[in-house]
C-alpha cells in the first residue's frame, strides 16, 4: 500500500514537473506546478511530517503559486510576447545535460555507503514527537535561532526589494 | 485499521459530506427566507412547506438549463474552476470536530473525519488555496468583469487569510496543551474550551481571545465573499463577478461551494471560538450514545447562529470599497492581530511563571 | 482639511476624487473623530437591531397574489376610478351606448383605438368595430374624458394576463363584457 | 520501494527536470517555476534525510526545509519583481532579451 | 425693458436686435455672431451675473423659410434671486452654424451636442460635437420640421439580431 | 498524522471530486441543446459589441498585494512552531519571537510608507 | 508601436476599458458608461446615452397640447406627477391663465407627495448600490404607500396624466387629507430608520463622503440643479427663487450641505423628505375644503359632463376641445418648476395653432448626469457606481 501510494506520488510529480518545464502557457505551468506542489506534501506526509506537509500547501500552495498566478494574470502575456524558444538541438542537448546530471546524482545515492538499501526507521507507534509543529519549534529555538531571525530580515528585504522594483514612481 | 473500522469511516464520511452538501440547501432557504422577514417580504413559499423546497427547486432548474460554454474561455480552467470552488471548503471540513463522539466497548465513533495533530494547520493551507477557484473562474472566463473579479477576489482573500491565520495563532496559543497532546489539533481546542471559569462562566475563546475573534469574524466574511465584503461578485460593480460567464450546473457548483465555505467558516468560528460541541456546563464529552448526540446539537444550534449571523450582517450592511477594505486588512486587522499575539505571549508567560 | 484630526486614515478619502475643494469647512455632525465611529462594531449592532426589529415585529407587506388580491386602503380592490383595463357601457336598454364619434379614437395619445362606425335599421349610429389594442394602450383614462355618452370607461380591473399578443387586442365583446 | 535512495532518486530526478527548464526554456516565468521545481526537491531530500536520521539528528532537516521555504518565497517575490521590471522595459518575458549589460 | 436687456443693447449696438416680453418673460434677440460675446458679458457683468445656464436648445420655425429658419435659444438664471432672461439668436438655412459657448457653461456641452444631433445646427469650437441620442450613422436631424414624425422606415435602417444567423 | 487520519480524508477527497464530475457531466447531459447563435456564446460586455479582449495587463498594485501576503504568511507560518510551545520556552523564547515579529512589523511600517498599501 | 508602447510608463501600455451599461445591473436605466480603467482606479469615463430616446419634443409637434400631459409621465416615470404639473403649470403660463386656489394646493400636495415618492426611492436605491439591498425594499414600501394615495386621488398608481390645463381631471376624495396625513407621519420614523441603518455607520460613511465631488463654482457651471446642486451649498431651490403654485404661502426651509459629496446629496435628499412631510401637513391644513378646482373657461378645459348632456354649447365646447384642443397664443414662455432631480422647464413656441412649434423639455437628470465623468475620473469603479446612484438618473427624461 504504501509502495503503490510512493510510485503513484513519484509519478505524478515526475509528469507533472515535466510538464511543467514543457508547457509554453505559464497558466498550465503554473497550473502543473499546484500539482507538484500538492504531491510533494503528500511525500511530506509519508515522511512523517505533516507539519512540513501543512507548510508546504501554506507557502508554496498559497503564497508562492499565488504569486506566481497574479503575475501571469498580470502580465497576460500575447503568444508573441513569450519569447521565442530555443532550438530543438538546444533543447535536446539540455535535456541530455540534465539527463546525465540526474544519472550522476542516482549514481551518487545508489552506491553511495550509507544509502544502500536504506529504509527508513520505525517511528515509535502512537508517538508524533517527530515531525510535529512542537518538534519543529524546539529545534528552531534550540539551534536554529539565527537562521529564524534571519529569515525575518531575509523577507523584509526581498519585500523592500521588490516595492522598489515594481513600484515606479514613488 | 480493521475492516469494521474502514467501513464505518466510510459511511461515516458519507453522511458527514451528504449533510455538508444538505448545509446548501438550507442555507439557501434560511437565506431567502431570512431575508424576505428583514425586508417585510414574505420570501419563496410556494415549494413544499414554507417554501423548503425552493432549493431543490432551483437545483432542479439549473441541472436543466442550456449548458453553455462561451467561445473565448479557457476551456480547461474554464471546467476545473467550478470543481475546485466546491472541492476546497469541503476537504477543509475533515478536521471539524462536529461531536464529542461516542464510545462502546473499545470501539470509538468520533464525530470528526480525521482528527491531524497539525489539524489547525490543515485547515489553514487548503483555505489558502481558496481563492484559486475564484482566480481559475474569473480569469478563464475572458470576460472583463469576471478577470476585475478574481484580481479583487485573491487580493482581497489573500489580505484577510493573513488576519485570520494570526487570529488562529492566537487560538492556537490560549489552547492549554500541557496534557501532551498537541494545541494544533483541533481536538484539543475544542475540549479546552469545555467546562467553566469559576463554576458558571464558559471557557470560550470568545471571551478570552475577544479580539481575535473579531478579526476571525471579519476575515470571516472576507473569506466567503459576504456583504460587507463581496467585492467579488457584487452585482453593481461586477454583474457577477467571476460567476458571469457560467451557467447551469456549473453555476451552481460555484454557489454551492461558495455556501459550503460559508458552512465550513460558520463551524470554524463555533469550533475556535464558541466552544464547539461543548456545553460549559454539562460534559458531554463522556462517550454516551446521548452525550454524544446531544453535543452533535449543541454543535449544531450554535452552527446556526452564526450562519444566521452571515445573513444577517449581508442584508443589513453596505458594502466596503476595496481600498477601503484594503486598509482595514492591512492597517487595522494585522497590526491588531499581531499586537494581540504579543500580548497573549506575554499573558501566558506571565501565567506560568 | 481634515490633518487637525490626526487622521491620515481618513484624510485620503477627499483627495482622490478630482477635485476635491479645500474651503469647506467640515460640517458639525461629523462622527468620524469618535471611537465608537472608528471601531465599525456599535453602529453595525445598531444596524442589526433595525433589521431584527423588522423581523419581529413589522407585518409583511407582500401581498400574495393570487390568493389575497390587492386592497387600496379603504377600498375593496383597487381605488374607483382606477385606470384599469376598458369597458364599453350598454344602455338600459341593452344597446351599446357608444355612438362613434371618435372621440376617443382622436384624443387618445396612443393611438390604440380603432373605431369603424354604422347606422342601425332606426338610424342610430353604433360601432360595428370598437377595437382597442391593449399592449399600446398606456392608460391615461383620456378617451373615457372624451367620450361624450359615457360609453368608455376605465375599469379597476388591473391584472392583464394574456399568453399572446392577439388576445391583447381587444375586440367589441370582450370590451362589453368587461 | 518507499525507501531513502528511492526518495532521494524521485529529488535528484526532479532536480534535474528543474535544472533543464532553467537552461532550456526562454520564458522568464517557467524559469522562476522551474527554479522552485529545483528547491522542492532539495527539500525532498532533506526532508528523507531528517526522516532517516530521525533518531539522531534532531529536526535539523526540517528545520533547513522551512528555511529554504522561505528562501524560495523571497526568491520568488524578487524575482517576480525583476521580471516585471524587465517587462516593463523591455515588453516581453524573453530571457535572452535581457543582455543590457552586453550591448 | 429689462435693465439686464438695456445694458445689452448699450454694450453691443451692433449685435443687438430686438427685445421682447411675453408673460413677463424678457427675451434679447442678437445676432448670431455676437451671442458668445453677449453671453461673456452677461455672465461675467456683475450687475447680470447669470450663473446657471438653464438650457441651451434650437427652434426650426418651419420647412420653407430660408432666411431666420433656426433659432438657437438660451436661457439664463441667476441662482441667487431666481432672474431669468432668454437670448436668442436667428440662423439661416443654409449655414445653420454658431459659435459654441462650452468655453462660458460645460453644461452647454451636452445640449449643443443634442441640438446637433435633432437639429443640425453646428456649433463652432465646441469640444467634442459628435451625435448624442442617436446613432453614429444616423444621417437626418429628426427634429427639423421637413422630417416626418412617422413612416420614415428609419427603423429597417439599423442592423437587427436575427435569431437565424446561426453560429 | 499517520494513515489512519490520512484514509478518511481521503475518501473524502475522493467523494468530492466524484460528486463535482458529476456535476458536470449532469448538466452536459440534461442541458437542452437549443438553437445556437453567435451572440449566446460571446462573452457578457454589458449588452454591447465586445470592446476588445479582457486579456490584458492589470495594475501592479494587485502584485503588491500578493507580496505583501508574502511577507505575512511567512510570518505565519513561522510564528506557528513557537505558538505551540511558547509556555515552555518562556521569556527568551518571547524575545526571540519578539525581534522576529517587530523586524516584519518593520518591514509592514516600510510599506506603509513606500504607499505600496495606498491606492493612487 | 514599441517606443509609443514603451513611452506609457508601467504595465499598461493600453488602459482596460470597461462598460458599464447599456445593461448592467447598476445603471437602472440604458445607459453606458465606458471607463478606462488603472486596475481599479477610473482613469477616464465616457457617458453614451440615447438608448431611451423616443423624441417626444418631436411627438409633441404633432400631438395637442392636452394629449401631451400622457408624454411628461412618461419622462420622469419615478416622479411623474411633478412632471405632469410642470407641463400644465408651463401651458398655463403660456396662456397667461391662473386655476383656482384650491387646485394649486391640491397639486402642491401632489408634488410633494411625488417628491417624497422619488426621494425613498432614490435613497433606497443609492443604499442598493453601496451595497445595503434592505434599505431599498424599506423605501419601495413607502412608495407604496404613497401610490395608495396617488391611487385613491388620481386613478394611477405611476403614471396618472391627472393635472388638466386649467385644473384638474377630477377633484380629490374627500378623505385625501387624512390620507395625506397619515402618509406624512410615516416619513420622519421612515428617515430615522434608514438613518440608524446607515448614517453612523462607518462603511456608509466611507464610501459615500468625498466620493464625486467637484467644485462648487463648477457646479453651477455644469448647470446641476435641485437637490444635488443644494449638496453643493448653492441655495437655488425654484419653490423659492421662482415661487410657483402656492409654495409662497408655504413656510419650509431648503436644506443644504457644504460638501457636495455623494454623503451630502443624501443627507440633503433626507432633509428634504421631512421638509415635504412639513409641506403636507401645511397644505393639508390650508387647502381650501371646498370650491372650483378648474378654471371657468371652457375654451381649454373640458366641461362638466352633467352638463354635457344638457346644453348643446356645451357638447361643441367639448368637440372642439378634443378634435382642436386649446387654442393657445402665438408667444413662447420658459416656465420651470422643482422636480425631485431638479429644474424642469418646458420651453414651449406657439404659433397660434393646435401644436406647439416647438417643445423643448429642459431636463433635469440631462444636466445633472452630464458632469458624471468629472466626478468619477480618480476615483474607484465602486465610486461611480455610487456617483451615479446619488444622481438618480431617469432616462425618460434624460434621452426624452
Amino acid at each position: 500500500m504504501s509502495d503503490v501510494m510512493f510510485v503513484a506520488l513519484a509519478v505524478v510529480s515526475t509528469a507533472s514537473a515535466l510538464l511543467l518545464v514543457t508547457r509554453r502557457n505559464p497558466l498550465y505551468a503554473a497550473l502543473c506546478m499546484m500539482v507538484l506542489f500538492g504531491t510533494t506534501a503528500l511525500l511530506f506526509l509519508k515522511l512523517s511530517a505533516p507539519f512540513l506537509a501543512a507548510m508546504q500547501v501554506l507557502v508554496y500552495g498559497g503564497a508562492v503559486l499565488m504569486l506566481f498566478l497574479f503575475t501571469i494574470m498580470l502580465l497576460n502575456l500575447h503568444p508573441e510576447e513569450l519569447g521565442s524558444e530555443k532550438g530543438l538541438t538546444f533543447k535536446l542537448s539540455a535535456g541530455i545535460l540534465s539527463a546525465v546530471l540526474a544519472i550522476f546524482l542516482i549514481y551518487a545515492v545508489k552506491f553511495s555507503r550509507d544509502m544502500t538499501g536504506g529504509s527508513f526507521p520505525e517511528l515509535p507507534a502512537g508517538s508524533a514527537a517527530f515531525g510535529s509543529a512542537e518538534s519543529v519549534g524546539e529545534g528552531i529555538f534550540d539551534a536554529f535561532v539565527l537562521p529564524f531571525e534571519l529569515v525575518s530580515v531575509l523577507i523584509v528585504a526581498a519585500v523592500a526589494g521588490a516595492i522598489v522594483l515594481t513600484k515606479k514612481k514613488l | 485499521m480493521s475492516t469494521l473500522e474502514i467501513i464505518v469511516t466510510c459511511i461515516k464520511v458519507l453522511a458527514v459530506f451528504t449533510a455538508l452538501q444538505m448545509a446548501v440547501p438550507v442555507l439557501v432557504i434560511m437565506e431567502r427566507r431570512g431575508v424576505s422577514f428583514i425586508q417585510d417580504r414574505v420570501g419563496p413559499d410556494r415549494c413544499g412547506p414554507f417554501g423548503l423546497l425552493q432549493p431543490f427547486a432551483d437545483a432542479a432548474k439549473l441541472v436543466f438549463k442550456e449548458d453553455i460554454t462561451p467561445r473565448h474561455v479557457d476551456k480547461l480552467l474554464y471546467f476545473l474552476a467550478p470543481a475546485f470552488c466546491l472541492i476546497v471548503p469541503t476537504v477543509a471540513f475533515a478536521v471539524v470536530p462536529f461531536g464529542s463522539g461516542i464510545r462502546i466497548g473499545d470501539f470509538t465513533l468520533s464525530f470528526q473525519i480525521a482528527d491531524f495533530r497539525v489539524g489547525v494547520l490543515y485547515l489553514l493551507a487548503i483555505l489558502s488555496m481558496s481563492s484559486f477557484g475564484v482566480v481559475c473562474a474569473g480569469w478563464a472566463q475572458n470576460n472583463k468583469y469576471g478577470t476585475l473579479s478574481a484580481l479583487r477576489g485573491v487580493a482581497q482573500s489573500v489580505s484577510y487569510e493573513i488576519a485570520m491565520c494570526l487570529a488562529v495563532v492566537a487560538v492556537v496559543m490560549s489552547t492549554n496543551s500541557d496534557s501532551g497532546v498537541s494545541s494544533t489539533a483541533m481536538s484539543t481546542i475544542v475540549a479546552d474550551q469545555g467546562g467553566t471559569y469559576l463554576g458558571f462562566f464558559p471557557k470560550w475563546n470568545v471571551f478570552t481571545q475577544p479580539i481575535a475573534f473579531f478579526i476571525f469574524l471579519a476575515a470571516m466574511y472576507a473569506e466567503t465573499n459576504r456583504t460587507p465584503f463581496d467585492f467579488v461578485e457584487c452585482e453593481q460593480e461586477l454583474v457577477a463577478g467571476y460567476m458571469t460567464e457560467y451557467g447551469s450546473m456549473k453555476f451552481s457548483m460555484l454557489f454551492m461551494g461558495e455556501y459550503i465555505a460559508m458552512a465550513l467558516q460558520s463551524a470554524l468560528l463555533v469550533t475556535f471560538f464558541l466552544g464547539g460541541w461543548t456545553l460549559p456546563w454539562v460534559d458531554l464529552g463522556d462517550g454516551s450514545i446521548a452525550g454524544g448526540i446531544a453535543s452533535v446539537i449543541v454543535f449544531l444550534v450554535k452552527w446556526f447562529a452564526v450562519a444566521w449571523l452571515y445573513i444577517w450582517v449581508r442584508w443589513t450592511l453596505p458594502r466596503l470599497r476595496y481600498d477601503k477594505l484594503m486598509d482595514l486588512g492591512w492597517k487595522a486587522l494585522v497590526p491588531l492581530a499581531l499586537i494581540n499575539i504579543v500580548a497573549t505571549a506575554f499573558v501566558g508567560v506571565w501565567l506560568r511563571s | 482639511m481634515q490633518n487637525q484630526h490626526g487622521s491620515s486614515h481618513d484624510s485620503h478619502g477627499a483627495s482622490h476624487s478630482g477635485g476635491g475643494h479645500d474651503g469647506h469647512e467640515r460640517p458639525q455632525d461629523d462622527p468620524r473623530e469618535s471611537l465608537w465611529y472608528r471601531c465599525y462594531i456599535p453602529e453595525i449592532i445598531r444596524g442589526l437591531k433595525v433589521t431584527m426589529k423588522h423581523i419581529l415585529f413589522r407585518p409583511r407587506f407582500t401581498v400574495k397574489y393570487p390568493e389575497e388580491k390587492y386592497n387600496c386602503p379603504g377600498f375593496e380592490g383597487s381605488a374607483p376610478g382606477y385606470h384599469g383595463e376598458h369597458r364599453l357601457k350598454k344602455d338600459e336598454q341593452g344597446r351599446i351606448k357608444c355612438v362613434a364619434c371618435l372621440m376617443c379614437q382622436t384624443v387618445c395619445p396612443a393611438k390604440c383605438i380603432e373605431i369603424e362606425g354604422g347606422e342601425d335599421e332606426k338610424g342610430a349610429k353604433y360601432p360595428v368595430k370598437f377595437e382597442i389594442n391593449m399592449l399600446r394602450c398606456i392608460y391615461c383614462g383620456f378617451c373615457e374624458e372624451a367620450c361624450p355618452k359615457d360609453a368608455i370607461e376605465l375599469t379597476t380591473k388591473y391584472y392583464q394576463v394574456s399568453t399572446s399578443r392577439e388576445e391583447k387586442i381587444y375586440g367589441k365583446e370582450r370590451l362589453l363584457n368587461n | 520501494m518507499f525507501t531513502v535512495d528511492n526518495c532521494l532518486v524521485l529529488s535528484a530526478v526532479l532536480f534535474a527536470i528543474g535544472v533543464f527548464g532553467v537552461i532550456a526554456r526562454r520564458n522568464l516565468l517557467v524559469i522562476l517555476m522551474s527554479i522552485e521545481v529545483m528547491l522542492n526537491a532539495v527539500n525532498l531530500a532533506f526532508m528523507s534525510f531528517a526522516r532517516q536520521h530521525a533518531f539522531e539528528g534532531g529536526n535539523a532537516g526540517q528545520i533547513f526545509v522551512l528555511i529554504v521555504m522561505a528562501v524560495a518565497a523571497a526568491e520568488a517575490a524578487v524575482g517576480l519583481a525583476i521580471l516585471l521590471a524587465f517587462f516593463r522595459n523591455r515588453q516581453t518575458a524573453d530571457a535572452d532579451e535581457a543582455n543590457l549589460m552586453k550591448n | 425693458m429689462f435693465k439686464d436687456a438695456e445694458s445689452v443693447k448699450e454694450k453691443f449696438p451692433a449685435g443687438f436686435l430686438a427685445y421682447e416680453e411675453f408673460r413677463n418673460q424678457p427675451t434679447i434677440i442678437v445676432k448670431p455672431e455676437a451671442v458668445f460675446e453677449v453671453l461673456r458679458f452677461l455672465k461675467d457683468d456683475p450687475s447680470a451675473g447669470y450663473d446657471l445656464l438653464v438650457d441651451v436648445t434650437a427652434v426650426d420655425h418651419g420647412a420653407g423659410l430660408s432666411d431666420n429658419r433656426f433659432s438657437v435659444v438660451y436661457h439664463l438664471c441667476r441662482t441667487a434671486e431666481g432672474k431669468r432672461l432668454r437670448l436668442k439668436a436667428f440662423l439661416n438655412a443654409d449655414k445653420p452654424v454658431i459659435e459654441s459657448v462650452v468655453p462660458l457653461w460645460l453644461a452647454a456641452n451636452w445640449a449643443e451636442r443634442e441640438a446637433y444631433d435633432l437639429m443640425g445646427i453646428t456649433f463652432r469650437n465646441h469640444p467634442d460635437l459628435r451625435r448624442i441620442m442617436l446613432p453614429d450613422s444616423f444621417e437626418h436631424h429628426p427634429l427639423r420640421k421637413d422630417y416626418p414624425v412617422e413612416g420614415r422606415g428609419e427603423r429597417d435602417s439599423f442592423i437587427k439580431y436575427n435569431p437565424d444567423d446561426g453560429l | 498524522m499517520g494513515a489512519e487520519q490520512l484514509f478518511p480524508t481521503l475518501v473524502l477527497v475522493g467523494l468530492v471530486v466524484a460528486t463535482a464530475t458529476a456535476l458536470i457531466v449532469i448538466s452536459s447531459l440534461f442541458g437542452p441543446a437549443r438553437r445556437k447563435s453567435r451572440e449566446k456564446f460571446d462573452t457578457y460586455e454589458c449588452g454591447v459589441q465586445l470592446l476588445d479582449s479582457a486579456r490584458r495587463r492589470f495594475s501592479v498594485k494587485f502584485y503588491l498585494t500578493a507580496l505583501i501576503f508574502l511577507l505575512f504568511d511567512i510570518e505565519a507560518v513561522f510564528l506557528i512552531p513557537w505558538a505551540v510551545i511558547y509556555r515552555k520556552l518562556g521569556v527568551l523564547g518571547l524575545f526571540e519571537t519578539f525581534f522576529f515579529i517587530a523586524v516584519l512589523g518593520i518591514g509592514l511600517l516600510y510599506i506603509y510608507r513606500r504607499g505600496a498599501l495606498e491606492w493612487d | 508601436m514599441k517606443t509609443q508602447l514603451k513611452k506609457a510608463d508601467g504595465l499598461e501600455p493600453r488602459p482596460m476599458v470597461i462598460n458599464l451599461g447599456p445593461s448592467h445591473p447598476s445603471m437602472h436605466n440604458t445607459l453606458r458608461v465606458i471607463a478606462e480603467l488603472d486596475g481599479e482606479i477610473i482613469r477616464k469615463a465616457d457617458l453614451e446615452i440615447g438608448y431611451l430616446h423616443c423624441g417626444f419634443e418631436k411627438i409633441a409637434e404633432s400631438k395637442t397640447y392636452h394629449q401631451f400631459i400622457a408624454f411628461t409621465d412618461r419622462m420622469g416615470y419615478t416622479s411623474a406627477l411633478c412632471n405632469n404639473i410642470g407641463y400644465v403649470l408651463a401651458v398655463e403660463k403660456l396662456l397667461g391663465i391662473d386655476v383656482p386656489e384650491r387646485c394649486k394646493w391640491i397639486r402642491v400636495i401632489l408634488a410633494e407627495l411625488a417628491r417624497l415618492s422619488d426621494h425613498v426611492m432614490s435613497i433606497g436605491l443609492m443604499a442598493m448600490d453601496i451595497g445595503a439591498f434592505t434599505v431599498m425594499l424599506y423605501g419601495f414600501i413607502e412608495r407604496e404607500l404613497i401610490y395608495d394615495v396617488f391611487e385613491a386621488s388620481t386613478g394611477g398608481r405611476m403614471t396618472m396624466s391627472y393635472p388638466r390645463i386649467g385644473g384638474l381631471v377630477k377633484d380629490v376624495p374627500k378623505d385625501f387629507g387624512e390620507r395625506v396625513l397619515k402618509f406624512a407621519d410615516r416619513v420622519d420614523p421612515f428617515c430615522s430608520e434608514v438613518e440608524e441603518l446607515l448614517e453612523n455607520n462607518r462603511i456608509w460613511n466611507e464610501r459615500t463622503r468625498g466620493v464625486g465631488v467637484i467644485p462648487r463654482e463648477e457646479a453651477v457651471n455644469w448647470g446641476i440643479t435641485g437637490p444635488l446642486l443644494r449638496a453643493f451649498g448653492v441655495n437655488y431651490d425654484i419653490r423659492k427663487v421662482n415661487p410657483y403654485l402656492t409654495y409662497d404661502q408655504i413656510d419650509f426651509e431648503v436644506p443644504l450641505r457644504p460638501e457636495g459629496d455623494v454623503f451630502a446629496r443624501y443627507k440633503v435628499k433626507m432633509a428634504e423628505m421631512r421638509q415635504s412631510a412639513r409641506i403636507l401637513r401645511q397644505a393639508v391644513e390650508k387647502m381650501p375644503k371646498s370650491g372650483p378646482i378648474n378654471i371657468d373657461d371652457h375654451g381649454i378645459i373640458l366641461p362638466p359632463k352633467d352638463g354635457m348632456k344638457g346644453s348643446i354649447e356645451s357638447l361643441i365646447h367639448h368637440f372642439k376641445l378634443i378634435i382642436d384642443g386649446i387654442k393657445i397664443p402665438a408667444g413662447e414662455s420658459y416656465f420651470c418648476t422643482e422636480t425631485p432631480n431638479g429644474e424642469l422647464g418646458f420651453y414651449i413656441v406657439s404659433d397660434g395653432g393646435r401644436h406647439p412649434v416647438r417643445m423643448r423639455v429642459r431636463p433635469p437628470t440631462f444636466y445633472n448626469l452630464q458632469p458624471f465623468p468629472r466626478m468619477v475620473e480618480g476615483g474607484f469603479i465602486s465610486d461611480s457606481i455610487a456617483v451615479m446612484a446619488s444622481l438618480n438618473i431617469a432616462a425618460g427624461e434624460l434621452d426624452r
